[in-house]
Parts: structure tokens; C-alpha cells; sequence
């Protein structure tokens, strides 16, 4: 995963998070709160997982677990 | 017992003759039940042979068509056909009743369409049936076009031809 | 039966985050409880809670031999179908019918989910699923026979005649007894658990980890809430109207399958098949009994 | 109960008939305390879908889905042979990927024509063309194996055209009508009951659900994920709308 996806993901990441939004602010019918929870919560618990994964990939320490676990071989 | 019947079933080969022998049981089942038709839906003409009983009484050639005529003159617009319809549709009727959809549209569009419309399967083809139902005739050709591509597909690809 | 036309969105929201936070404790209780009838100390009851938050940070890497969109696609499907039967059940009192069809797919999900990683474990446990599918769609659609008794099939309708007629479960043990045994091969670990099972090292799970595995792990927990509460709703619906009584009631039923659970071996995928199919005829037989 | 059957016919054939608008939105009974409320219906002439929250959500599952499994490419099976000293990666033909992915499309827009039909003549040539496309989609594997399982699986389905249509003939037979809106309000008797039966065994064989399963289960031993999916996912949704139709029949 380059750094490009990592900007990707996290744009997908609030894109699909907006219609969540919407509808907490918005009082919207229902039709459409069962649409926008049905479609949009997976996908962006999708993303947002990813997001999640990707900062914890960066943080330091995981870098230096690696080359111990690295080291160690 | 139970578990070799189930070691039957769970080979493929034996799957066809068991299921044709529930349907088997089924149907012997329900020959023993009294079978009523719906009187009311008949078709509403004469039976047959006294329709052609009449029309050799009333010197009226359109009764030599028997089953197959159900009144009105060709091309009359005031005189309406005798039928018992299923749906209600305001050319009831008619030749051209029940198009489907896309007939409906086609003769909307244009005045210079009407060979096609009746040709095409859901136009007035399907009169023959009796019900007059547009889709019917439709969905009865794509499943034979589908078994056409399956069996085409198969022959033009199966492995070692010549 | 009346739609309501503005519903709030927040308000759902909140539902479904409480049935995954609480289905999770369950299925956390359900392993304690084994782990203690097995004589180990077991996981604490957060473990699998734990569990699926800990895979929303680790690693994921696609296969290189899977095929493409289908192999997210289907994950996030799982979840999806699992949240609009929350809706449809618990919040609007909908028919019972879409809850069915979320259960059908769910299983077509649990197949694409084995055949899209190209895996020959998880080939296996998807052709399980197939093998599992073709009983367990006729055992949730014995349910419906309960149409028969009650003229209804709206949830809310099935409340309401248990309220005037008193509980289902006595006027039908044997559908009820169908429906627990769904319940019992939708949980870890069950004798009927044939698509997970260890024996075929995960299931169809078996190439999933990362951020997916961790989607999928909420969807089984949604998965598994909903069916609970369908059972108590479709059977103890007039005693059980509380959410706190649906809670205790949850919480029981939970204990009663940790312990067969860990008191019975899984069975054999066709012996697991037969079994239940002969659940489903009891059902038919008890309703035609009637 | 014949007789009174009749009796009421000749009400309903003479004012329901003629305003059937008016029922759809009034007398649905059945239908609406399975389904929920009818939210439309489409007054085509001949076939009348009509809409509710759970042919909603199963169109849109459906759709979804056949997009899903449209676009998607079919997955790499990893084959070592004995002395060969590589790790081959094989998957489906171009060729004969394109074809399946057809048979897949077209599973697709029979199942949405099987689940939101209001006519129980057009849900059987539904499941008839979904029968056939699932055919379809195993005819071009080349395993024997397999091949004799779809073999199986197709006699099977040329056996269950038997009682799905004679189920309907004998619907139609006794009450004299195929909209479902109409038959939700009839009640019941043995002909339509052995209709009934008959329906579902059609149902089961064409899904291949138990006890008749072994023809599936060897069948989706082949390669070729999403097309294969498809089957299972028609065969469910085949079962969930026949349990929907058996119970506004009764």
C-alpha cells in the first residue's frame, strides 16, 4: 500500500461518512435513513478500518516490532 | 434405515428417480381428491359443435371458425369482441389488446409501426392463447433462446472436436 | 400496520451500535461459560469485542488469487443484510419474510466469502455452506408455519396475538424447538458449525484477516443478536416486552447453547443435514397437528 | 365449500375484476399481513408487480448482487503437479468466463422478474429461465466430475417444469384466476392445496435444497467464484419467495 491509497482511503473514508452525517443533522424520511444505514455504515466502517490500519502501520513502535521481529530471524 | 436412505440421497446420480418418485406420490395422492373447474371462467361462447349447430341454422359464415372466433367484425372499431378477461384494460376486446409495455410505447411513438408491433413477440401473437397475456410469449421465447445459446455455446467449444 | 413517515436516524444508529455492543458480550459469556464447563479459566467476557477491534488494526492483505470486488464486496454485504434486518425487526416490527431473506443471504455471502479468496480451505468450508444452506433454509422457514396460527407474519402482529392468546412456545413447542436449532448452528463452536469447523482448519474464514475479518466478525455478531432476539420475539413475545427482560431472557439462551455447546461433539456435514432437516418435519408435524 | 367457492367467484369476477385498482389498494389482505404494507403496484397489462417493503429489499439485494458478481473477475485456483517444480496459476477461460458471466446476467434478471411478479404463471416461467440459466452457467466447465452433477441437477430441473406449471393449471382450474392480489383473498381448499404442494416440491428441486442437495453440492465444486455464487444466491431466493407465495395462497 503506497502513499497515494493511504489519501485515498481516508477520502473515501469521509466521503462515505457524509450521508451518516446528513442524516444525523437532517431529519430525513425513512426510506431513505434505512438506504443510507444499509449502504453507507459497512462501507465506511470498511474504510475507516482501513484509515485506522494504516496510522497504526506508521506509529513508531510498530516499525521498530518489525525490525525486531526482523533481527530476530 | 433412515441413514441409508440419506446415503442414497447424497449421490447425485440417484437425486433424478427420487424426486421423481415424491412427485409420483404427490400426484397419485391427488387423484383421489374431487377436481372442480371454475364454471365462471369459462370461455363465454356455445360449445364447439352447437356453435357450428347455429351457424348452419343462421347461414353465418363467421361460425365455421368455431373455437377460434370470438365475434365482432374485422376492422370494425365499434363492434368489440366477446371476452372474458383476467385484467382490466380499456381495449378489451380488441386485436390489440394487452400489449405489453414496450408495445404500448411503440405504438405511441409512431403511426407507421404497426406490422412491427403486431410481429414482435408481445404484440398480438400471443392472441392465439386465448388469455391474451403480452409477457407470457415473451418470457417463453427467452427461456427457449437461452437453452439455444447453452446448447450452441456447448457444441462450438466442446473439447475435442475434429 | 402504520410506517412511521420521519425516523430518526440517530435513534437507529444507537440501536444497532447497542446490539453490537451487547451481542458481542454475549458471544463473549458464551465462550466463558464453555471454557468454564470444560475446566478452563477461559477469555474474560470483553475477549471478543477485544477481538474484532483488534483486527480493525492489523494488516490486510488481499490474496493475489482472489477474485476482486466480490472478496470486499461480500464482506461488507454480510454486514449490510444483518443491519436492515435490525431495522426491519427490532425498530419497525416488519414481516418476518425479510428477516428470512437476510438469513438467505447471509448464506450466499458465507459462499462467496470461501470461493472469492481461490483458497482450498476456504473452498471447503463454502461448499459447507452450500451443504448447510440446503437445510437450514427450510428450518427458518418454519417459522412461517407460525402464519398459520396466528393469520400474521408482520413481528408486530405475532406480539400482538401472543399478548391475547398467551406465548407461542406453548402452542407450538416443536416450531420453537426448529428455531432453537438455528439459533444453535449460528453460534461458535455448535455441533452444526460444519462451515467453521477446525476440522477444515477455519471455514471459509480462513483466508480473511485484517480490517475485513474484523467487518465480518461484526456481522456475525449482528447476526447472531438478530436471531436471538427473533426467537424470543417469535416465541416468548407476550411475556417479553422490556428491553431488560429481553436482555436476562437473551443472556439465558445464551448460557443454555454454551452448554450444548461444549457438552456435544459437531456432527458430520450430511449427519448434520439429516438432523436437521428431521427438526424441520417435526415442526411440519406439529403444526399439522394442530 | 366448492359450491360456496363458486358462489363468491361470480361477486368477485363481476365487480373485482373490473376494478382492480381498487383491490390492490384495499383488499390485499394476505399480502399485506405478510408482507406489510403494498406500497404500489405497476398496472401492466397481463402481469401486475406489485411493491412491498420485502420485494423491495429483495430487488435491491438482487440487484446488488448481480452487479457485484457481474464485475468481478473469477479467482486463481493454485495447482502443484507431481514433478513439476512450479506453482501453476489457473483460472477460468476468457471464453468461457464470457459466457458464464451472460448466464450469470441473465440469472440475475430472472430472479428480479421471479421476486416481484404478481401472477403465478409468470413466477413459474421465472424460475424456469432461472432453472436454465444456472444450466447455463455450468455448461461450459470442462470436469467431468461436475459435468455429471449439472447432468443431474438438469434432469432435475426438466422433472420440476412438471409441478410448478401443474401446480399452476391446477390454481387456475379451480378458482379461474392467476393474479395473486385475487387468490390472496379466495380461501383455500384441496385443489389448491395440492397446487400448493406440488409449487413447492417444484421450488426445492429447482433449488436444489435438501433432501435433493447432492446435485448442488457437487456441482459448486468448480471453478469460477462469482459465477457460482450466483446459483446459490438464486436458489435462496427462489426458496424466500416461494414461502411468500405458499402463504398468500393459503
Amino acid at each position: 500500500m503506497g502513499k497515494e491509497n493511504e489519501i485515498k482511503n481516508k477520502i473515501l473514508a469521509i466521503v462515505t461518512s457524509i450521508p451518516l452525517l446528513l442524516g444525523i443533522f437532517l431529519n430525513l424520511p425513512l426510506a431513505v435513513t434505512i438506504a443510507i444505514l444499509v449502504v453507507f455504515v459497512p462501507i465506511s466502517t470498511y474504510y475507516v478500518g482501513l484509515v485506522l490500519m494504516a496510522r497504526a502501520k506508521n506509529k513508531e513502535d510498530e516499525e521498530k516490532r518489525k525490525k525486531i521481529t526482523f533481527t530476530g530471524y | 434405515m433412515i441413514g441409508r436412505l440419506f446415503n442414497k440421497l447424497a449421490n447425485p446420480d440417484q437425486v433424478p428417480k427420487i424426486f421423481a418418485f415424491v412427485i409420483i406420490v404427490v400426484l397419485l395422492f391427488s387423484l383421489t381428491l374431487s377436481f372442480e373447474l371454475n364454471q365462471n371462467q369459462l370461455y363465454p361462447k356455445p360449445a364447439p359443435q352447437v356453435q357450428i349447430e347455429l351457424a348452419k341454422k343462421n347461414i353465418d359464415i363467421s361460425y365455421n371458425l368455431a373455437p377460434y372466433n370470438r365475434g365482432g367484425l374485422p376492422l370494425d372499431p365499434n363492434n368489440k369482441g366477446i371476452v372474458k378477461s383476467q385484467y382490466y384494460t380499456p381495449y378489451e376486446g380488441w386485436i390489440t389488446a394487452y400489449l405489453t409495455p414496450f408495445s404500448e410505447w411503440l405504438r405511441d411513438i409512431s403511426y407507421h409501426l404497426g406490422t412491427t408491433i403486431v410481429a414482435h413477440p408481445g404484440g398480438i401473437l400471443d392472441e392465439i392463447l386465448y388469455y391474451t397475456r403480452g409477457l407470457d410469449t415473451i418470457l417463453e421465447s427467452t427461456i427457449l433462446f437461452a437453452a439455444f445459446t447453452i446448447a450452441s455455446w456447448v457444441i462450438l467449444n466442446r473439447t475435442g472436436k475434429k | 400496520m402504520y410506517y412511521p413517515v420521519n425516523f430518526n436516524l440517530i435513534y437507529i444508529l444507537l440501536e444497532i451500535i447497542t446490539a453490537f455492543i451487547f451481542g458481542g458480550l454475549l458471544l463473549g459469556l458464551h465462550r466463558k461459560v464453555m471454557a468454564r464447563i470444560q475446566g478452563r479459566p477461559g477469555p474474560p467476557i470483553v475477549q471478543h469485542l477485544l477481538h474484532t477491534f483488534k483486527f480493525y488494526i492489523k494488516e490486510l492483505s488481499i490474496p493475489n488469487t482472489s477474485s476482486m470486488p466480490l472478496y470486499v464486496a461480500i464482506v461488507l454485504a454480510m454486514d449490510a443484510v444483518w443491519i436492515l434486518a435490525l431495522i426491519v425487526g427490532p425498530i419497525l416490527g416488519g414481516s418476518f419474510l425479510i428477516i428470512i431473506m437476510c438469513y438467505a443471504v447471509h448464506k450466499v455471502a458465507e459462499h462467496g466469502i470461501g470461493l472469492a479468496s481461490g483458497s482450498p480451505y476456504t473452498k471447503l468450508g463454502s461448499t459447507r455452506a452450500v451443504l448447510s444452506a440446503t437445510a437450514e433454509m427450510p428450518l427458518i422457514a418454519v417459522p412461517a408455519l407460525v402464519f398459520f396460527k396466528t393469520d400474521t407474519l408482520l413481528l408486530d402482529g405475532i406480539i400482538n396475538y401472543q399478548i391475547v392468546n398467551g406465548s407461542l412456545f406453548t402452542q407450538l413447542p416443536l416450531v420453537a424447538l426448529a428455531m432453537f436449532v438455528l439459533v444453535l448452528s449460528k453460534t461458535p463452536y455448535s455441533p452444526f458449525g460444519i462451515v467453521w469447523g477446525k476440522d477444515i482448519v477455519s471455514g471459509y474464514k480462513t483466508e480473511h484477516f485484517g480490517v475485513i475479518r474484523g467487518v465480518m466478525m461484526m456481522g456475525e455478531i449482528l447476526a447472531f443478536f438478530a436471531l436471538l432476539w427473533c426467537f424470543i420475539t417469535i416465541f416468548f413475545g407476550g411475556i417479553i416486552t422490556a428491553p431488560l427482560a429481553y436482555m436476562v431472557a437473551m443472556t439465558g439462551i445464551t448460557v443454555i447453547l454454551a452448554f450444548i455447546c461444549a457438552l456435544t461433539p459437531m456432527v458430520a456435514p450430511y449427519h448434520a443435514v439429516m438432523i436437521q432437516w428431521i427438526f424441520a418435519i417435526l415442526a411440519v408435524v406439529n403444526v399439522l397437528l394442530i | 365449500m366448492e359450491e360456496r367457492n363458486l358462489t363468491i367467484d361470480l361477486d368477485l369476477f363481476d365487480n373485482i375484476y373490473r376494478n382492480l385498482s381498487v383491490i390492490w389498494c384495499i383488499k390485499m389482505n394476505d399480502i399485506v399481513d405478510i408482507n406489510g404494507l403494498i406500497i404500489g403496484h405497476f398496472p401492466f397489462v397481463d402481469i401486475v408487480p406489485y411493491i412491498t417493503p420485502f420485494s423491495l429489499a429483495l430487488v435491491a439485494t438482487i440487484v446488488t448482487f448481480t452487479v457485484f458478481l457481474a464485475i468481478s473477475n473469477p479467482e486463481y485456483r493454485s495447482i502443484t503437479r507431481f514433478k513439476e517444480d512450479v506453482v501453476r496459476k489457473e483460472t477460468v477461460e476468457k471464453k468461457e468466463a464470457r459466457f458464464r458471466r451472460f448466464m450469470t446476467i441473465l440469472c440475475g434478471v430472472a430472479l428480479i422478474g421471479v421476486v416481484t411478479t404478481g401472477d403465478i404463471f409468470n413466477f413459474a416461467l421465472f424460475v424456469s429461465l432461472t432453472g436454465i440459466s444456472n444450466i447455463g452457467i455450468f455448461a461450459g466447465i470442462k470436469d467431468t466430475h461436475v459435468l455429471d452433477a449439472a447432468f443431474q441437477y438438469g434432469l432435475v430441473l426438466m422433472i420440476c417444469s412438471l409441478p410448478l406449471f401443474g401446480g399452476v393449471a391446477l390454481i387456475l382450474a379451480n378458482t379461474g384466476t392467476l393474479s395473486l392480489g385475487v387468490l390472496g383473498n379466495l380461501p383455500s381448499n384441496q385443489i389448491i392445496n395440492v397446487g400448493r404442494t406440488l409449487l413447492l416440491i417444484g421450488a426445492v428441486g429447482e433449488g436444489a435444497l435438501a433432501p435433493f442437495f447432492a446435485t448442488k453440492v457437487e456441482m459448486i465444486r468448480a471453478k469460477g467464484a462469482p459465477f457460482i455464487n450466483m446459483m446459490h444466491l438464486s436458489s435462496l431466493m427462489v426458496f424466500t419467495r416461494i414461502i411468500e407465495l405458499l402463504l398468500i395462497l393459503g
